[in-house]
């Protein structure tokens, strides 16, 4: 099957949205009642954590720039389920989702956000840089596309000591644009790395449709290197479910760097300071995709098909999770400011005996 | 004057130079149909079309370059950088290009063109999103680096700045976008402030406090509270750093002998270390105290609110350096 | 013809090397005796001219970083030789026959190399950074891959004034691999600017084979941005000449920016201190390129054959060039060392009226 | 004890921390089958393999960013920059991954590498490679700065970087690599110089040159010039800028009232400034006469050979810095 991935596979055209019941159908046999009920209550949470975020983003408890991931909760959830615990995810600032994929708690995570000494990062990363080098959560980076490149480095990690786990990366589509992409990618193909690189492709860039800043799509942007490429329907947590399931288990076994085009849409703003639609997405555009293609009103409506879940069913399944999140709130809230003198801890790993490290004044 | 705000004199600025030079364009991200990342170049697209206001891919070295190729052939690109966090991909062109062709060409090729876009923290961006980029770029012989701290220096000197035939970073402040100020009116003619002259803010006459950029509103904010104490604090703003006003510093160091450099950036090889070594070259025998620097803390910019209001410069801090330059403490 | 141009045409495969004698008479055809016998003229001249340059290097004459372009003739004229004076040229720093090949003298080029007031960048740029503004030779550049964003503007100025002009922009088969190249390939894509992108693919990046550094062969490091990619014999003038006096009025009339892997070699080590063969390639590899693939013997031979050359012509030729090559030795060696002063001068074209713009008491 | 030349002694560092660590990695164009550009990682692809000795694609960012990575997972990579100044394409990767991980992740994950290579100039490769770079890495807190003048000193010093836990840039010299000196036979134990210690390299009593990396030697020669004219000069290594020994410093200032700052690199906000900062601030009384500083000329660096010359430091600059601070010009 390798061989045969070199080859782009659109599955979104060829699957799901030509004979989509069928091919959905066989999708949801793969997996049991409580995997599918599971997903939908981890994409619920994601999305529930997200607006509680931007709540508590209105009244001032998180500042500086906080980017949700609402709407694209189907790739997190379908491309970092399927890993193992000692597989790395790597990613940009739209990672609070990809975060709690990987197994962070609300709570450090949520209080990561608001600065607290109890957060992720103990407070000093904040949104977009969420850590947990226990599970192999490696951020949370700022400098769109820098992330490809520490990738790369995961992946030469995981050969250099002979593992078997692999690194996915995500970007965003207009991170492919930048030079530390192109140069990753090529690394990732000479030296084989175990790395797949996951653009979530929501079109744009901020408020620029990627149309504008590249000739050709996406996954196109992934040829040239010798790695195989893929689009998937980022929407459909089934497909990116069972995508990950074999791609991870193939790069496992040898088969080198991926690209993966994810198709994705982003419900809220950029930042929180852009508005939801306005000069570059008509309002109309937004509506359709929510109503479309929500990944979590897909799979209920799989779900409530297949008669796999009660409206009752999925109203506890909603107040559980918020639950968890005005917990993971609270926590946040109850952690404390990180102590003054934390502003000069960690900065160095190790404090040398000898010489000054901080030349303002601070250890004379 | 009309009062308008850095935002809307920076746009003023621009549209006038595009105006008035069909050699001029403006590129970077989101400039053009977004009007901005920070509205900055809002409603240009629409006036001067998309062959002079023009939104790139995130390719900071791509675009970066483009402008220096552009401007070797006599254009006056104005390249916004979204801020200078992420010219630190780009630096090659500006420094290796930009600043070292008309050198490396024997005077035949200039590049006339400004680099510009917010520099320094804003509010808990966290540490890739919060530095200071004024030592990278002053570093190099080649580049003249400017960085107003207010509405009627930011119009004046970018435009000067376009007009200029070298390369210039023009580091404006996102927290200064909302700043208002009175501005001369458009109508009253072209207003151009020439590089290389510094302005003292406020005078006084027992201590110099230098600062550049953002930080002078931190100064004049310090002199008032010192004032209150009865200690007549001098703001010197130096406006652009390359070049650098020297006779406004001695001037003023002359009349107070004694010195405080502010700054928002890192202190190791910050812009005040070449400032002491300045006034230690030149004004050694004037000085009644060494010059005291206040600086951000030697530490990457924190995220959480409370650690982020201690790395910066804060008013109690240069009041307190002051004092101490004046042996008050 | 734009249009079959998105296709990439492996024209030495197709070519030349299948039924050579055909297509190498159909192309002489295209050119008049004169032209066909000033081909050879000036690649003697260039080989003549980087030979003395090499005799210099060795005295100490010139110093610092040397590259020469012997063996790569072919690609240097026949791609820019078509080009009208006010088309644009950049390259890298190995870049003395296309100088010179853009019309830039001898004289002037040489006392470059030397260091010397006359020098065409009055002795401050040196052998990697050869300019010529009137001529349009726009360097010269030493950070690999750096000058691509550069052509990308002077394509961008191009458009911009509603020019006719091409610009033709040299690299190393090593600069793909560097993100600058990837971020101006995307950008003369998605803006159609009129640029020729031309990898002198000599298959080596100082003593690392191309193969080792890329998964894929240089052709292909083209595609995936939308740009129509070509690979030519950069060996054979009538194929390269040829290419782009076609390539080039299809830019010319809008068909956007081109990608040209132009198969060539160096005869000579990376540099001065490089040896001609050692780790990375063999004494037999080398000779036997020399053998069969030198430029300047392979046209004598087409010309030769063709009855348009004798034994004797070569030799006047030769003599003739050697003369021009002396003669521009002697005008570097005559020319002075640059005045003291002008340390100073040219590091700004404005000197400001106010403020010091020098800072180690120059303007004390 | 052995005299052999710096390339040498860096090439012992790198084998016997190879040998010693299989975390260790060297990475960078050039470094395997063509034994490095200099030849400083002679024999290592024979000795440890194409795992531990990787040559790169012309990619510094990529490949300083693959450093980064690994090291996050507590490889030690040692990044070799074919020269430093082609480290301004991976400046991004350096200063916002490498230096500032430790703190963004509230000290999760540390990056303990070292990017290494020659820094500044050598003979008349021109204004595009010819930069010193010390600047650009010391102003941000999160990484460490070597430079190491001597085969002692480059050997000592990296086997303490690469042991090091935080990111550590090593600069050296192309110039320093035919260098010979005695450096302790590896026969005799493992040497290792602990960061953050300076080195008196001659002592003196009239005036301190401090200075680092490979000016240590033209110090040295101006010192003996000094010398056969009364003068005795002392010459104090910093060897590493970050830590830096101020201690060393203030030692040398008090015992000589006199000192220079002399570097390679460019005047404005160069090390030389934060040096006299330093001394302003800490011995300002024990001066008794301003620091003056010697650096290469505020201009691009140009190729013609002459202006080369004139353009970069010299005996003769640093002996007359010496008697201007002598009062004795
Ligand atoms: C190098 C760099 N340039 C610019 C920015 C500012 N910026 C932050 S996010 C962003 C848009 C990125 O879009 P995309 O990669 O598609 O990701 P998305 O936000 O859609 O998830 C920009 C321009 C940055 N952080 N880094
Ligand atoms: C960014 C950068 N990295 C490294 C170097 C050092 N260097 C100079 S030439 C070269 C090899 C380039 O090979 P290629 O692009 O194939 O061009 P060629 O020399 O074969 O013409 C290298 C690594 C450089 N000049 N710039
Ligand atoms: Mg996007
Ligand atoms: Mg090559």
């Amino acid at each position: 099957m390798a061989e045969a991935m070199a080859e782009t596979k659109t599955k979104a055209q060829e699957g799901a949205q030509r004979n989509g019941t069928d091919v959905t159908a066989e999708r949801m046999e793969r997996f049991s009642k409580d995997e599918l009920r599971g997903f939908l209550r981890d994409m619920l949470l994601f999305r529930r954590f997200e607006e509680k975020a931007e709540e508590a983003y209105a009244i001032g408890k998180i500042g500086g720039f906080c980017h949700l991931h609402i709407g694209q909760e189907a790739v997190a959830l379908g491309l970092i389920g399927p890993l193992r615990e000692d597989d790395y995810v790597i990613s940009a600032y739209r990672e609070h989702t990809q975060a709690l994929a990987k197994g962070l708690e609300a709570g450090p995570v949520m209080a990561e956000l608001y600065g607290r000494d109890g957060g992720v990062s103990r407070g000093k990363g904040g949104s977009m840089h969420l850590f947990d080098a226990e599970r192999r959560f490696m951020g949370g980076h700022g400098i769109v596309g820098g992330q490809t490149a520490l990738a790369a480095g995961l992946g030469w990690s995981i050969r250099y000591r002979e593992g078997d786990q692999v690194c996915v990366c995500f970007l965003g589509d207009a991170a492919v644009n930048q030079g530390a992409f192109h140069e990753s990618m090529n690394m990732a193909a000479i030296w084989k790395l175990p790395v797949i690189f996951v653009v979530e492709n929501n079109a744009y860039g901020m408020g620029t449709a990627f149309e504008r800043v590249s000739a050709v799509p996406v996954v196109e942007r992934g040829e040239g290197y010798g790695i195989p490429t893929h689009a998937i329907n980022g929407q459909d947590i089934l497909e990116t479910w069972s995508f990950m399931e074999e791609l991870a288990e193939e790069v496992r076994s040898g088969a080198g760097p991926q690209y993966v085009d994810a198709r994705t849409y982003r419900f809220k703003g950029h930042s929180m300071s852009d508005p939801v639609s306005g000069t570059y997405r008509s309002k109309e555009e937004v509506s359709e995709k929510k109503e479309r293609e929500d990944p979590i009103t897909v799979l209920r409506d799989h779900l409530f098909e297949a008669d796999l879940l009660s409206q009752e069913e999925l109203e506890e399944m909603d107040a559980e999770v918020r639950a968890v999140v005005d917990e993971a709130a609270e926590f946040a809230d109850d952690s404390p400011f990180p102590a003054d003198e934390e502003l000069y801890t960690h900065v160095y790993s190790e404090l040398n005996e000898h010489g000054r490290l901080f030349l303002d004044g601070r250890d004379r | 004057m009309p009062e308008i705000t850095y935002r809307e004199a920076l746009n003023q600025a621009l549209a006038e130079e595009l105006e008035r030079d069909d050699s001029v364009f403006l590129m970077g991200e989101e400039v053009a149909e977004y009007d901005g990342a920070y509205k900055v170049s809002k409603g240009l697209l629409e006036r001067f079309g998309d062959r002079r206001v023009v939104d790139t891919p995130i390719s900071e070295l791509g675009f970066a370059g483009l402008g220096v190729g552009a401007a070797m052939t006599g254009l006056r690109p104005v390249i916004e950088f979204m801020t200078f966090n992420f010219s630190i991909l780009a630096l090659d062109q500006v420094i290796n290009s930009a600043a070292k062709m008309y050198y490396m060409t024997g005077g035949q090729i200039s590049c006339p063109m400004v680099f510009r876009g917010p520099s320094g923290a804003a509010l808990q961006l966290s540490a890739q999103h919060s530095q200071a980029a004024e030592t990278w770029y002053v570093h190099s012989p080649g580049i003249k680096l400017v960085t107003p701290g207010t509405p009627a220096d930011a119009k004046g000197l970018l435009k000067a700045s376009i007009r200029d035939n070298d390369p210039v970073a023009f580091m404006e402040g996102e927290l200064l976008y909302n700043v208002k100020g009175e501005v001369p009116d458009p109508e009253d003619g072209d207003f151009v402030i020439p590089l290389g002259k510094a302005e003292v803010k406020r005078e006084g006459s027992d201590v110099s406090i230098i600062t550049h950029g953002k930080m002078v509103h931190l100064a004049l904010q310090a002199a008032g509270k010192l004032e209150k104490d009865g200690v007549s604090a001098e703001v010197v703003d130096l406006r652009t750093l390359r070049p650098l006003d020297v006779e406004a510093i001695l001037k003023s160091v002359h009349k107070t002998n004694r010195a405080v450099y502010l700054e928002e950036g890192w202190p190791y090889v910050g812009i005040g270390s070449q400032i002491v070594a300045l006034i230690q070259d030149e004004a050694f025998d004037y000085l009644d105290a060494p010059v005291v620097r206040v600086t951000q803390a030697d530490v990457p910019m924190p995220y959480a609110k409370n650690l982020e209001k201690l790395a910066k410069p804060d008013v109690n801090r240069v009041v307190a350096a002051c004092d101490r330059v004046l042996y008050r403490d």
